[in-house]
């Protein structure tokens, strides 16, 4: 697989970025799906996505957040206070869940404590949590507003012609993205789900341009290539909690699974939902990233989101689904226990795992239980 | 033939001398450190009891952390596999296992035929483990082999902070300190434990016979708070020590896959 | 869940023990006596409200009048709904629903049924609801998903509300009952133009959904009467935590909890009105003797709480603060922000009744200024938010030390709970975090969580 | 004239005799579930230790877990109280105090005079303790003082993610099961504890001088991981870490006779 790709899935910084900021460049960092990047791409700056990789503790996350809350963003914190985001030009603080939201202040706080971590640029982003009329008016405005802040900030401006022309070229992602998915639905696939979510996770460090090239042409090799080995293998659907590497996938396909598709932040919730052309571009970046409601934060939506994963499963014609949900993280955990029980009655195998944030977390402990599901999804299997 | 089985638990390891369906001779000692030293210590104990030795087994089955870093051992199987074909072996008609280890919890459905189909293991604060347990004991002052007798005496179990075994700990502690008794003290650590098991058994739509294994199906208390809780009679083994489930699950394995 | 549990009905239960507990503050204090002691567990609890005479035996009143309404909305052909603190019931009661409050309930619960709550909280976690989320909900919630009270026919709740969780566990609700869910949301800002046209629209869009629910058209005087009541009610209890800033402050502790129960469930009904009425006629005899609403009679020091201030599982704690001289001053959780309100500063609300937009806006206006609605929406050091509140609180009510209590699930405010502390102690507040939770006991016992107290008391000259 | 301090923790209970507030003996018992009787050991073979009568002592301060527990003390203080006055007396320049014992670590900030400006416990999680060191000892069968060399001469360190006592240990035992050399799963352990006491000292906010007592003071591995995650040197007393509670109990009791007399 190319190494660029690679290197931007697995490292927080890579060379396409710093070449990138050496030629003035600006990045803004964002934490979360509801952000619509289109707007930070059409002024003319790279996108990228807070990751909380390479942390070996959480201790400057803890030092602000308290007990009890998920540590996703403690890790986030980490970085952050660790210096591991200088690169960046802004940031876009995110009414995500009330974990991820107070990250805003716990940043800003940390800034006292750990001078220099916190960018000129530091804005707040309100997503509702429903989806009307008026909400996604309010919300239009609410980027209207991020995107006038970028202009007063980097004394650029944003045109609707730059908006139509981002939103493309995202859409252009989005579609090389779902080639990708097509492609992993094939019981000769090519590409295991570890492979396939690095090239998922690269969109998040890379500018748009450089990104569509490559994975197209990662792409176009893949469409060709097939792995027999791979037919019969057990298929799982990964859903839940936010995943930002790797290790999780990896260790589910060292145990004999492939990991076919996800509903996770990150993965699958990054490139669904092709925007149309059309009226206002922020009234469709509103509509777009308000009604991809795959996020438990959006309330009242869990019929749409089963329905989200089960089409998954079929599409992929996967053997089970593996909920995951990150320690403290309320918003996936109940739904996945929801959805767990549901599926249970017709018969759809499922798995609950709690973790905690980060690489290869609590390793034995979650294998042996991926092991002892993969087990008897295999009999099953066997025995029909 | 004779096939032998070891579990290298994570807090203790066991092994089982099987012949046909008769045991010949089993060990239980502490997990050591090296699996393959702990391995072999637990092994050549239960074959001393049988009076055999390693050439007289015909195969041998493994599980348990570091199950595959075990050189004698020719026949791997997961934890929950011997497990629950441990305890099918020790309780013919069991439909659920609960067996509750040093560090965790699990409780599986079985089908008609032993296989497992559905299966939970405890993730939450490590209070649903013998571990718990253990710790408790010691803040008590009790061997663990005691704590479980302690809950037939108690007068009024005190009601424990369930959530983390540590903090249980420091709350036992201020509890002595404010002259709880000993009984009271022991009932509370077992019903907290039960507690922590019942919403995990509960979660997996329990079927009769429901037997308990693991080394804590040997503490009368829980379980019997756990019957109370669940509110049918928990099956546990006769024919052998439940502690042994997975060794046993283990060696059948074996036997099977010759 | 223990066999003996599922034998009776949690509402039934909680409700015959409050109606209990009232005919015992009726009777002779031989009479009283006898039921003490033939009730234990519930005996202390009784002491506690019967302490406070007329106010406590009211609020028990109203209290089993409540559950008497959850008790026989079906019966009386009346629709349930699940709803939270922080909303309104004003609506409700005027489209004649029955609104369950599930952080009140829960309280209820607890006082009353004592460890029973916990085993409650566990079947949600069967259900496959995560244990780690609010226990305010999950007490309440265990009952009713257990079958041990009648299913509710929809959901009603407004975010943020408290926090993710607490809209979590009614979204789970929702879908665990498949029944109908709104949800009345709120922008992280409170005063801007474009949140009051979303907070109307938002509000218009109830109406509909509850038109549809009961069938039947709001009825505009109905409405009216209940605002005007509400707003009787108002003047009260401004006037009551008026009183509070008082030195020796005349309002007794509990009452926090009586305003708190009460303000969520029959607001807008006679019941709550009668309550305060005499709540505020005590606090008045004892402004007039110059006397501090502590039994003790001597207020040594002032405590404000900074979030949840009416605990259930550790009640003893009205009893440590009362017993070692302490005013407890209420806290963030029971301002609601009326125009005449001392600490409102212009962000507080009035209503007009004049016409249906007027009364729309009025409500409103009135919900986005919930507790934690109006405070925890945005980051907690942005204008008209926590901070700012908790100050403005303190510098009006003088306490010499602030007190957080909350419940592990709170996300919300365990997210930022240390930048708040560090804030106030540098405004000069000694700050103590309690880390029980107020709604299930078996997360720190209460033997823990008053040893940190009183070394906090100690540590910081506050004994 | 002699008096006694008394700490009765977690773990391990502590005796200090002092005089004019100097140490004339010590002693660190094992501590029992009933700490009355771990009391009175440790005020014995303390006793013994000065070669001091029990009859000769006038005044004892109790502090430490079981300090309700222990009979016939004068008083009892908290020991956030008793280990900043004890750290103070021997560093007046002392401004934060960091306590590591066996069921908690605390961090206090001390104001000029001595006195407790500001304090937290380890947030309601056990794995910034002196236990959480022990269970992982118990489990790595290595004797518990052996530990800090252990880290400190390790070539790595591999991180452990999971803050729970009891799951860490299982996360261990895996790792060892996977050949991880041990030094540096200790390491990691070493770093977990250090980045969770750390981030509890930080939310106080974190003065020069920093003093590191409680028993834990005594892991050197600690103390280098504490000072790495702070980025701040820490400061030791010239006495053994794990009694400066019962040490500064003394003090108070000593103060206490004083003012008896000036009064
Ligand atoms: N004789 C006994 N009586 C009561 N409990 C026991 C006894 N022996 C062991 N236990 C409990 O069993 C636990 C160990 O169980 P085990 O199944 O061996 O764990 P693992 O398989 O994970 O090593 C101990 O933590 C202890 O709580
Ligand atoms: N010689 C030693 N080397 C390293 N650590 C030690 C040593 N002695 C004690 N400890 C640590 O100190 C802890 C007990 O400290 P202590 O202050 O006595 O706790 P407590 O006051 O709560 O009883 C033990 O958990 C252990 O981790
Ligand atoms: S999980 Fe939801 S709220 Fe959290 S970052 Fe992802 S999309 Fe945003
Ligand atoms: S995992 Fe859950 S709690 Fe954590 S940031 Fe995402 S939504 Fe929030
Ligand atoms: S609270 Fe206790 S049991 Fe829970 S995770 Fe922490 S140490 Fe483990």
């Amino acid at each position: 697989m190319d190494a660029t790709l690679l290197e931007a899935a697995s490292q927080i910084e890579n060379p396409l970025l710093s070449e990138f900021k050496q030629k003035g460049g600006k990045v803004i960092g964002y934490p979360c799906s509801h952000v619509p990047e289109e707007v930070i791409e059409a002024a003319g700056m790279l996108p990228f996505r807070l990751r909380g990789i390479q942390t070996r503790s959480t201790s400057i996350g803890d030092t602000y957040f308290g007990p009890f809350v998920c540590s996703c963003p403690k890790a986030l914190l980490q970085n952050a206070g660790r210096g591991r985001f200088h690169f960046l030009n802004g940031v876009i603080m995110v009414q995500a869940c009330d974990s991820m939201r107070r990250l805003d202040e716990c940043w800003r706080k940390a800034g006292n404590d750990f001078p220099g971590i916190v960018p000129d640029f530091f804005h707040y982003f309100g997503v509702p949590h429903k989806v009307t009329d008026y909400s996604i008016a309010w919300f239009a405005d609410e980027i209207r507003k991020l995107a006038a802040a970028l202009e007063k900030q980097f004394q650029v401006t944003i045109t609707n012609e730059d908006l139509s022309r981002a939103i493309e070229e995202t859409n252009e992602t989005r579609r090389l993205l779902l080639r990708l998915e097509e492609i992993r639905r094939r019981p000769d696939t090519p590409v295991t789900g570890t492979e396939a979510m690095s090239l998922i996770l690269a969109k998040t460090a890379l500018p748009k341009k450089e990104y569509n090239k490559l994975l197209s042409k990662e792409l176009k090799k893949l469409e060709k290539k097939s792995n027999p080995k791979n037919v019969g293998r057990l298929r799982v659907v990964l859903a839940g909690s936010v995943l930002d590497d790797v290790s999780l996938i990896s260790l589910i396909e060292a145990e004999g699974a492939l990991v076919v598709a996800d509903t996770v932040c990150f993965g699958a919730r990054a490139y669904r939902g092709e925007i149309p052309p059309g009226e206002d571009p922020y009234v469709t970046l509103a509509r777009r990233y308000l009604n991809e409601q795959f996020c438990p934060r959006m309330f009242g939506y869990s019929k749409q989101r089963l329905a989200l994963i089960t089409d998954r499963f079929e599409a992929g014609n996967a053997d089970g689904i593996i909920f995951q949900n990150i320690r403290f993280c309320d918003l996936h955990g109940s739904e996945n226990g929801l959805f767990e029980g549901r599926l249970d009655k017709v018969g759809t195998p499922t798995m609950r795992i709690e973790r905690e944030y980060g690489t290869m977390a609590d390793e034995g402990r979650i294998r042996m239980r991926v092991a002892a599901f993969l087990e008897t999804i295999k009999k099953r299997k066997n025995a029909a | 033939m004779i096939f032998a089985g070891c579990d290298v638990g994570s807090l203790t390891s066991k092994a089982v001398v099987l012949s046909g369906n008769r045991i010949l001779g089993s060990a239980v000692i502490r997990s050591r450190t090296m699996p393959e030293e702990t391995a072999r210590k637990v092994m050549d104990e239960a074959l001393a009891k049988a009076g055999l030795s390693m050439k007289d087994v015909k195969g041998f089955g493994g599980t348990g952390y570091g199950r595959d870093k075990i050189g004698f051992v020719n026949h791997v199987n997961s934890e929950i596999a011997c497990h629950a074909r441990g305890a099918r072996w020790l309780v013919p008609n069991a439909r659920t296992v609960i067996d509750i280890g040093g560090q965790d919890c699990k409780a599986m459905r079985l089908a008609e035929d032993g296989s497992i189909t559905k299966f939970l293991a405890n993730d939450k604060c490590a209070a649903g483990t013998g571990r718990f347990l253990e710790v408790m004991a010691k803040a008590l002052g009790v061997p663990i082999e005691e704590l479980g007798k302690l809950s037939a005496r108690a007068k009024k179990p005190v009601c424990l902070a369930s959530t983390c075994t540590v903090w249980a700990q420091a709350d036992v502690v201020s509890y002595l300190n404010a002259g709880e008794t000993i009984e009271d003290l022991g009932a509370g650590i077992n019903n907290a434990m039960a507690n922590r098991v019942a919403t995990l058994a509960n979660s997996v739509k329990p079927d009769r016979d429901v037997c308990m294994t693991g080394g804590v199906a040997k503490n009368q208390g829980v379980v019997r708070a756990l019957e109370k809780l669940l509110g049918y009679s928990i099956v546990i083994p006769r024919k052998a020590d439940p502690q042994l489930a997975g060794a046993i699950g283990a060696a059948l394995l074996a036997a099977e896959a010759v | 869940m223990r066999s003996e549990l599922k034998e009776y009905g949690f509402i039934w239960s909680v409700h015959s023990l409050l109606s209990l507990g009232a005919k015992v503050a009726n009777g002779t204090p031989k009479e009283v006596q006898k039921l003490l002691n033939s009730v234990p567990h519930f005996r202390d609890l009784l002491e506690a409200f019967l302490a406070y005479g007329e106010p406590g035996r009211l609020f028990l009143v109203g209290f089993a009048r409540y559950m008497e309404m959850i008790l026989n909305a079906h019966k009386e052909g009346k629709k349930l709904c699940f709803t939270t603190f922080c909303q309104s019931p004003a609506i409700l009661h005027a489209m004649g629903v029955v609104p369950v409050v599930l952080e009140v309930v829960t309280v209820a619960g607890t006082l009353m049924r004592g460890s029973a709550i916990g085993e409650y909280m566990d079947v949600c976690l069967e259900a496959g609801f995560t244990e780690t989320s609010c226990s305010s909900q999950r007490g309440s919630m265990g009952a009713f998903l257990a079958g041990l009270a009648d299913k509710p026919d929809f959901v009603l709740i407004n975010t943020p509300g408290i926090c993710d969780t607490n809209a979590n566990s009614f979204a789970f609700a929702a879908s665990y009952f498949d029944i109908p869910f709104y949800q009345l949301n709120y922008p992280p800002t409170l005063t801007e133009e474009r949140s009051r046209q979303y907070h109307r629209a938002d509000f218009k869009n109830l109406i509909a959904f509850l038109e549809e629910q009961t069938g039947t058209k709001l009825d505009l005087d109905r409405l009216r009467n209940i605002m005007a009541e509400i707003q009787k009610q108002d003047e009260i209890i401004c006037e009551l935590q008026e009183m509070q800033r008082l030195i020796p402050s005349p309002v007794p502790g509990i009452y926090n909890l009586f305003i708190y129960a009460l303000r969520f469930t029959l607001g807008g009904l006679p019941e709550c009105t009668e309550l305060l009425t005499s709540m505020l006629a005590m606090a008045k005899k004892n402004a007039a003797e110059g006397k501090s609403g502590l039994s003790g009679g001597e207020e040594k020091k002032r405590a404000l709480f900074v979030y949840i201030d009416h605990y259930a599982a550790n009640l003893p704690l009205f009893k440590f603060l009362d017993s070692r001289g302490i005013a407890h001053l209420g806290g963030i959780l029971d301002r609601f922000y009326q125009e005449a309100a001392f600490y409102s500063q212009g962000q507080g609300y009035s209503f007009k009744t004049a016409t249906l937009d007027e009364m729309i806006d009025s409500l409103a206006m009135q919900n986005s200024r919930l507790p934690m609605v109006k405070q925890i929406r945005g980051p907690y050091d942005a204008p008209e938010m926590w901070l700012e509140e908790v100050k403005n609180l303190a510098e009006l009510t003088q306490p010499d030390f602030t007190l957080y209590s909350g419940t592990p699930g709170c996300r919300n405010t365990w997210g930022m709970v240390k930048l708040l502390v560090s804030d106030l102690e540098k405004a000069g507040y000694p700050t103590h975090v309690i880390n029980s939770d107020a709604f299930d006991d078996r997360v720190e016992s209460w033997t823990a969580t008053a040893q940190r107290l009183e070394e906090f008391l100690e540590l910081r000259g506050l004994a | 004239m002699p008096v006694a301090g008394i700490d009765v923790g977690s773990l391990t209970a502590k005796a200090v005799i002092v005089e004019n507030g100097e140490i004339l003996g010590s002693a660190v018992v094992p501590g029992s579930p009933r700490p009355g009787e771990s009391a009175t050991l440790a005020l014995g073979k303390a006793l013994e230790n000065a070669g001091v009568k029990r009859e000769a002592i006038t005044y004892i301060v109790g502090t430490g877990y079981g300090r309700k527990q222990i009979g016939n003390v004068n008083e009892v203080h908290s020991e956030i109280a008793c280990h900043a006055r004890g750290a103070y007396q021997r560093l007046p320049s002392v401004r934060t105090v960091i306590d590591i014992g066996g069921q908690d670590a605390k961090a206090a900030r001390i104001a000029e005079g001595g006195a407790v400006a500001r304090y937290a416990y380890n947030d309601k999680c056990a794995s910034g303790t002196g236990r959480f060191l022990e269970v992982m000892a118990e489990a790595l069968e290595k004797p518990i003082e052996t530990l800090g060399d252990l880290a400190l001469s390790a070539s790595g360190s591999v991180r452990i993610s999971n803050q729970c006592v009891v799951f860490a240990e299982t996360e261990v035992i895996s790792l060892v099961n996977k050949g991880i050399e041990l030094g540096s799963i200790i390491r990691g352990l070493h770093e977990a504890l250090a980045g969770r006491v750390a981030a509890l000292a930080r939310s106080i906010g974190v003065e020069k001088e920093v003093c590191f007592t409680g028993g834990v003071a005594k892991n050197k591995g600690v103390a280098k991981a504490l000072e790495d995650a702070l980025g701040v040197p820490l400061r030791f007393l010239d006495l053994d870490p794990q009694i400066t509670g019962a040490y500064g109990a003394a003090l108070l009791a000593e103060e206490a006779t004083m003012q008896k007399k000036s009064a």
